[in-house]
């Protein structure tokens, strides 16, 4: 079997086990559905597996592409098509491996659930969209996954329908997202309408030939290119959680933790990373637009952090991490390390992943307990978790040789190389998320247990069927860092020279990623990442370790009482959005309402109403009731008829 | 006058002499004595031998009788009534054939009054008119039991008829005609229909006895609860006339009845005479007079066996077993034909 | 002769339906009905048609109108005033209405006559032309789905009938449910 | 022979005859005895036209013609039964609940 083929089986089986979890429902029994949940996701690792080794057993060097339907005919051509190539086939892996492990774990988190069909349903979607999403070949079908996964965040969010708060978080992810995708859509928009097809390889091969895009206004004083690529990156930036459209995820948080981690942590949030790195042409054609990105990104990485710095819940401190190192790869992407940037992607999912399903083991064992203050001294009742969670936080904070060492330490290298600026950005992050890693860790897993005696004789282990994946991905965030070493060690830049046939160099930025500095430099570089990531953890066990627990953050707020409110509001930033978007639109609407509506539609047809209605009266006169009388009207009408046809 | 009227004027005289002068009088002795015979007493017995002048005394006697008009009643419908009770009895005779074509003076003539391309049709429209007779009989009278009984009357002469004209239908289907004539020459060549349509012979039966109100379906003229229903209110001749025309309605069915199962004036085994046309006439004529006089035998023991049937039942034999039956037969019919077995 | 006999049927027609409409008795209006209807038949006899008029006097006459009587028996609305008729009002409206009615009868027959006035030639009846058969082969060849169509709306009417007319929780039909 | 007008002249009479009977009797059952004689009348007309034309479509329709009028009157009188039980009358004149 030709593996190109088979593309269009790995979106189309987990659309398949959402369609039959979907359909039957309640009906079908609970193991019959997990039955399905899991295969759906399996089948398709195993299909996407299949795929990979023939792609790479055949030395990658040719894509793998397929059209699975003619889509649209007619002058509007587009197919459904697939497309395997390194970039997606990293997204592929990642996302068929981390999600498949996460619908394991999700059998055990959610199986005391209602609506354990429903969940399944919507995550086989999700898992869907999102393969739909990596591996079309075109805007259109990387759109519609787009928007399908945007759909299903926006389900899984509300997944607990009947609480206040989830709905609401829901609805604010869908609403902040239909944003970013009004400027996905007017990018793709543009494309379509200069190329007239929007397959990636014709597609970027007319925008690399294409001499004027760059050049001249195309609109709102932007080169065509600056304006295409903005416009993505609007999209991104919803989907990606970027400043400002940053909102929705840390209220996502409201989900199941599943879900967190696989949408809003390893797959779905770093589509727009995925898009922007895919429309690299674009954007070395768009110097200042990635300039833009860069900044975006830098900006949110250290906003972010800061807030993270201050929250208490387990995992809206992930969540603000998550956005802190979205920034990382958008900072990279801005800087023309893409393929660094999909480096940060790969290993961020696997240590972010593993790091939210630790903390929904946590939740799990406290009973839905989220809050760290309540927590303390889990590591002896629950030692899988708290051994992987640490592997986990290490990676994140940066600790050789875990994997999100490799990945920030190449991005940092990167951003020192292009921006220094940036870099000194990127480092303060780096230490800030390893202080606020190891508060949480110490705060959950150290000191003394803070919570209530049942909860405390509640306190267990997850079953296997958690703690297997949270291992394996624990292993995982051991290894993947090794597939990048930095470029000073033999056979390093490995990931970064398996993406290049994918990156274009368009123009100036010829120099390929990462080999600009000297050896001196780099390991110069290294050594700053890890002291900062040594002093971050070092800080933290002196604010927090030893027993401090809590103590740590009522000095920490005594002593710098605006800055500690100020970050645990969150810099006010909903605030802010109410007081500038929501409330003046809801002023618009009632204006609108009341004048518009009532006023003026309503008032004009009130007349037409007054009209019929008066009609009506006069009219209703002729009608006696009497059918002898409605006849008679019949009558007279035939008789006339009858007159006219006869004289 | 022409030849065809004096040939027609002739058939009906014969018809008439036969059915109301001969049949229906000594009808009425028969069942008298017949019913005698079945409760176990003498009967009428003494005017003439075996009391066979009675009919002759009864007659007399509703001639000569008062007739009593009420002051109640709707009088033009009230006198209109056994009118329109004897017409459509004496009128169906005109399309039953009673005998092979004769040839008189060299002309052709076919043995049967109105020689008419709709034949069937024609006897089962005219039969149907009879219920106008009851109805306004019942109305008219301004009684309610006779209302009673003509409501009774129109809604089982409805029902009924239904499965009687489907039960001829089955008859007519491989014949291909509805000329009567061509019933009897069909079955001469085949069966008669009363063996391969047996089921339809028999709702033809059933519903024969509720056409003309005899027992066990003479609910219109109940006399243990309708104080004998549409004509309590008439005497002498007028009552006379309902009752004739009765047995009419019960000679003439009996005759349609024949030809379209039993083989007509044909009788078994016996071809008519080739003789001069007059004999072959008569000899073919008393063939179709004998298989109605056995009809008529089966009508007078019929009433004297059994019970009269409940209105809801009636309906329900009607509606939910001979209506359904008649339909089976029409299949079965549709499909021997259609399969050349008939 | 043919002639005497349309006059004869046709007087007979015109006089029973002027007493269908006129006569305040529905038991009598009904029994005029019937009239117009077999002389109505008689005249299709007369126009090559006999089994048409077979069907009118057996289908018509002797099904449809019973069924009127047996309702207007079942209401008993021969002689009551269930009919409204016998406490018609009488007033200016009558007087106008029958000045209207007579002017559209008189005028619409008028222009009747002027417009048929002048007789069209017929052709002699063929035997062919009286027979069944070609009709009931057209019936069944060309027209079958009108026929089918017919028939279903015959039994809609009759499901239809039996439904309108039933009595709403009747004793008899409680009594039913309780034995079934 | 009788000319094929005589037989519409004298539809067109019956047919004029029913519509007033239609037009100003009170009595359900006279107005729908009204509508019978209609369709009669005009059962004769395409009758009559049947004959000229030598066209047997006409006696055709006069079929179908009858086997809607005994759907109608089955319907009609099941109605006027029904309405009769709610009202205790088939006065027309009092049937008036769809009066504004």
């Amino acid at each position: 079997m030709e593996a190109q083929n088979l593309l269009w089986l790995i979106p189309a089986l987990p659309f398949l086990g959402a369609i039959v979890n979907g359909l039957l429902g309640p009906r079908a029994p609970k193991s019959a559905t997990t039955a399905v949940a899991i295969g759906a996701p399996f089948l398709s690792l195993a299909v996407a597996l299949y795929c990979l080794f023939q792609y790479l057993g055949g030395g990658a060097s040719e894509p793998l592409a397929a059209t699975a339907y003619h889509w649209t005919t007619g002058p509007i051509a587009i197919d459904i098509s697939f497309l395997l190539d390194p970039l997606s086939s990293v997204m592929l892996f990642v996302v068929t491996f981390v999600g498949f492990l996460i619908h394991v774990y999700s059998v055990g988190y959610m199986s005391h659930e209602e609506g354990y069909q429903r969940y399944f349903a919507y995550l086989n979607l999700f898992m869907g969209s999102m393969l739909l999403l990596i591996l079309g070949s075109n805007f259109l079908v990387l759109f519609v996954g787009w928007e399908g996964v945007g759909l299903c965040s926006y389900l899984l969010i509300g997944y607990y329908y009947q609480e206040r708060v989830p709905p609401a978080a829901g609805k604010k992810a869908f609403i902040v997202n239909r944003i970013g995708d009004f400027g996905f859509l007017a990018g793709l928009l543009a494309l379509y309408a200069r190329y007239g097809t929007l397959e990636f390889g014709p597609l970027f091969h007319k925008i690399a030939e294409d001499t004027g895009v760059a050049a001249g206004t195309y609109a709102l004083g932007l080169s065509f290119a600056s304006f295409v690529a903005l416009a993505l990156f609007i999209g991104a930036m919803g989907k990606s959680a970027q400043i400002p459209l940053y909102v929705w995820l840390p209220d996502a948080m409201a989900g199941p933790t599943p879900v967190s981690a696989l949408i809003h942590a390893a797959t779905m949030v770093t589509a727009g990373v995925y898009m922007v790195s895919r429309a690299n042409v674009l954007y070395q054609l768009a110097p200042g637009v990635s300039m833009f990105v860069a900044a975006i990104g830098g900006v949110t990485a250290i906003f972010a952090a800061t807030i993270g710095l201050a929250q208490n819940d387990i995992k809206k401190v992930l969540a603000y991490s998550t956005v802190s190192q979205l920034g990382y790869m958008f900072m990279a992407a801005g800087l023309g390390a893409y393929a660094l940037a999909i480096f940060h992607v790969g290993t961020h999912a696997f240590f972010k992943a593993l790091l939210f399903l630790g903390s929904g083991s946590v939740i799990h064992a406290m009973g839905g307990e989220q809050d760290m203050r309540s927590m303390g001294g889990l590591r002896k009742q629950l030692p899988w978790t708290y051994r992987t969670f640490l592997i986990g936080a290490l990676a994140l904070a940066g600790v050789p040789p875990l994997a999100g060492f490799f990945s920030k330490d190449a991005i940092l290298g990167a951003a020192f190389e292009h921006n220094k600026l940036l870099w000194v950005i990127g480092v303060l992050t780096a230490g800030l998320t390893a202080f606020y890693m190891f508060r949480a860790v110490f705060l959950t897993f150290f000191g003394k247990f803070r919570g209530t005696h049942e909860q405390e004789h509640h306190l267990h282990e997850s079953p296997a069927v958690m703690t297997v994946p949270l291992v394996i991905l624990a292993l995982g965030t051991l290894v993947v860092g090794f597939f990048n070493l930095p470029p000073v060690f033999p056979g390093g830049n490995g990931f970064v020279h398996f993406l290049q046939p994918v990156i274009a160099h368009v123009g100036e930025a010829g120099a390929e990623e990462g080999h600009a500095l000297s050896a001196g430099t780099e390991w110069a570089l290294i050594l700053v990442s890890v002291a900062v990531a040594a002093l971050g953890i070092f800080l933290a066990s002196r604010v927090y370790g030893g027993g401090r627990g809590t103590a740590g953050d009522q000095t920490f707020a005594s002593r710098f009482a605006g800055l500690y409110r100020t970050l645990s509001n969150k810099y006010y930033v909903d605030e802010l959005y109410d007081r500038v978007i929501v409330k003046p639109l809801a002023w618009l609407a009632r204006v609108c309402w009341k004048v518009i509506d009532s006023l003026l539609i309503e008032g004009t047809l009130g007349v037409g109403t007054f009209l019929t209605e008066l009609t009506g009266d006069l009219a209703r006169f002729s009608t006696t009731g009497n059918v002898r009388n409605y006849a008679l009207y019949f009558f007279l009408g035939v008789v006339a008829l009858f007159w006219w046809m006869i004289l | 006058m022409s030849v065809d009227l004096t040939a027609a004027l002739l058939k009906i005289a014969l018809f008439l002499a036969f059915f109301l002068g001969t049949l229906a009088p000594i009808m009425v002795w028969v069942e008298r004595r017949a019913c005698a015979l079945i409760q176990d007493r003498p009967g009428p017995n003494r005017l003439g031998p075996w009391g066979l002048l009675q009919p002759l005394a009864d007659a007399l006697k509703f001639i000569f009788k008062e007739d009593i008009t009420p002051t109640e009643v709707e009088k033009p419908l009230f006198l209109l009534a056994p009118v329109l009770a004897m017409l459509p009895a004496l009128s169906t005779f005109v399309v039953l054939p009673f005998g092979p074509p004769i040839e008189v003076g060299g002309r052709v003539h076919n043995l049967v009054v109105a020689d008419v391309e709709s034949g069937v049709l024609l006897f089962l429209a005219l039969s149907s008119l009879g219920v106008y007779a009851l109805v306004s009989a019942g109305y008219s009278s301004n009684n309610k039991f006779s209302l009673l009984g003509s409501i009774r009357a129109s809604a089982q002469l409805i029902s009924y008829e239904l499965a009687l004209t489907l039960a001829v239908l089955g008859v007519l289907l491989p014949v291909g005609t509805f000329r009567l004539d061509a019933v009897v020459a069909y079955q001469q060549e085949h069966l008669w229909n009363a063996v391969p349509q047996a089921i339809g012979f028999l709702v033809f039966l059933v519903a024969m006895f509720a056409e003309t109100n005899r027992t066990p379906f003479d609910l219109p003229e109940a006399e243990s609860e309708l104080v004998a229903g549409y004509h309590t209110e008439y005497s002498a001749m007028r009552f006379a006339a309902f009752m004739a025309a009765e047995y009419i309605n019960m000679a003439a069915l009996s005759a349609l009845c024949a030809t379209l199962y039993l083989g007509g004036w044909k009788l078994p085994f016996l071809n008519p005479p080739s003789g001069p046309w007059a004999l072959t006439a008569l000899v073919s004529f008393s063939g179709l007079a004998v298989k109605v006089i056995l009809f008529m035998c089966l009508f007078v023991w019929v009433r004297w066996t059994l019970p009269r049937f409940r209105y809801d039942q009636l309906m329900r034999l009607g509606w939910k077993v001979l209506l359904p039956l008649s339909i089976v037969n029409l299949l079965w019919v549709a499909v021997a034909t259609l399969q050349g077995w008939m | 002769m043919q002639l005497a006999v349309f006059a004869l049927f046709a007087l007979l027609s015109l006089v029973s339906a002027v007493v269908v409409v006129a006569h305040k008795n529905a038991v009598y209006s009904t029994m005029s009905l019937v009239v117009v209807l077999v002389s109505s038949a008689a005249l299709f006899v007369l126009l090559g048609a006999p089994f048409i008029a077979t069907l009118q006097v057996l289908v018509y006459a002797g099904a449809i109108v019973v069924l009127f009587l047996f309702v207007i028996m079942l209401l008993n609305l021969g002689r009551e005033n269930a009919t409204g008729e016998a406490e018609a009002p009488r007033g200016s409206g009558q007087k106008w209405g029958t000045i209207l009615g007579a002017g559209v009868f008189a005028g619409t027959l008028l222009a009747l006559i002027w417009r048929t006035y002048g007789s069209d030639s017929l052709e002699p009846l063929q035997a062919e032309a009286v027979a069944t058969k070609p009709l009931a082969t057209l019936l069944f060849s060309n027209y079958i789905l009108a026929f089918e169509v017919i028939g279903l709306l015959l039994l809609v009417a009759v499901v239809a009938a039996s439904v309108v007319a039933r009595r709403v929780g009747s004793a008899g039909e409680a009594e039913a449910e309780k034995e079934g | 022979m009788v000319p094929i007008s005589y037989y519409l002249l004298l539809a067109g009479m019956l047919f004029i005859i029913g519509t007033l009977g239609a037009l100003t009797r009170r009595s359900g059952i006279t107005i729908f005895l009204s509508i019978e004689l209609m369709l009669n009348s005009v059962n004769l007309t395409l009758i009559a036209y049947s004959r000229l034309l030598g066209d047997r479509m006409g006696q055709l329709i006069v079929l179908f013609v009858m086997a809607v009028a005994a759907a109608e009157a089955a319907v009609g009188l099941a109605l006027f039964i029904a309405i009769y039980r709610h009202r205790h009358t088939i006065d027309l004149n009092r049937l008036n609940l769809m009066r504004w």
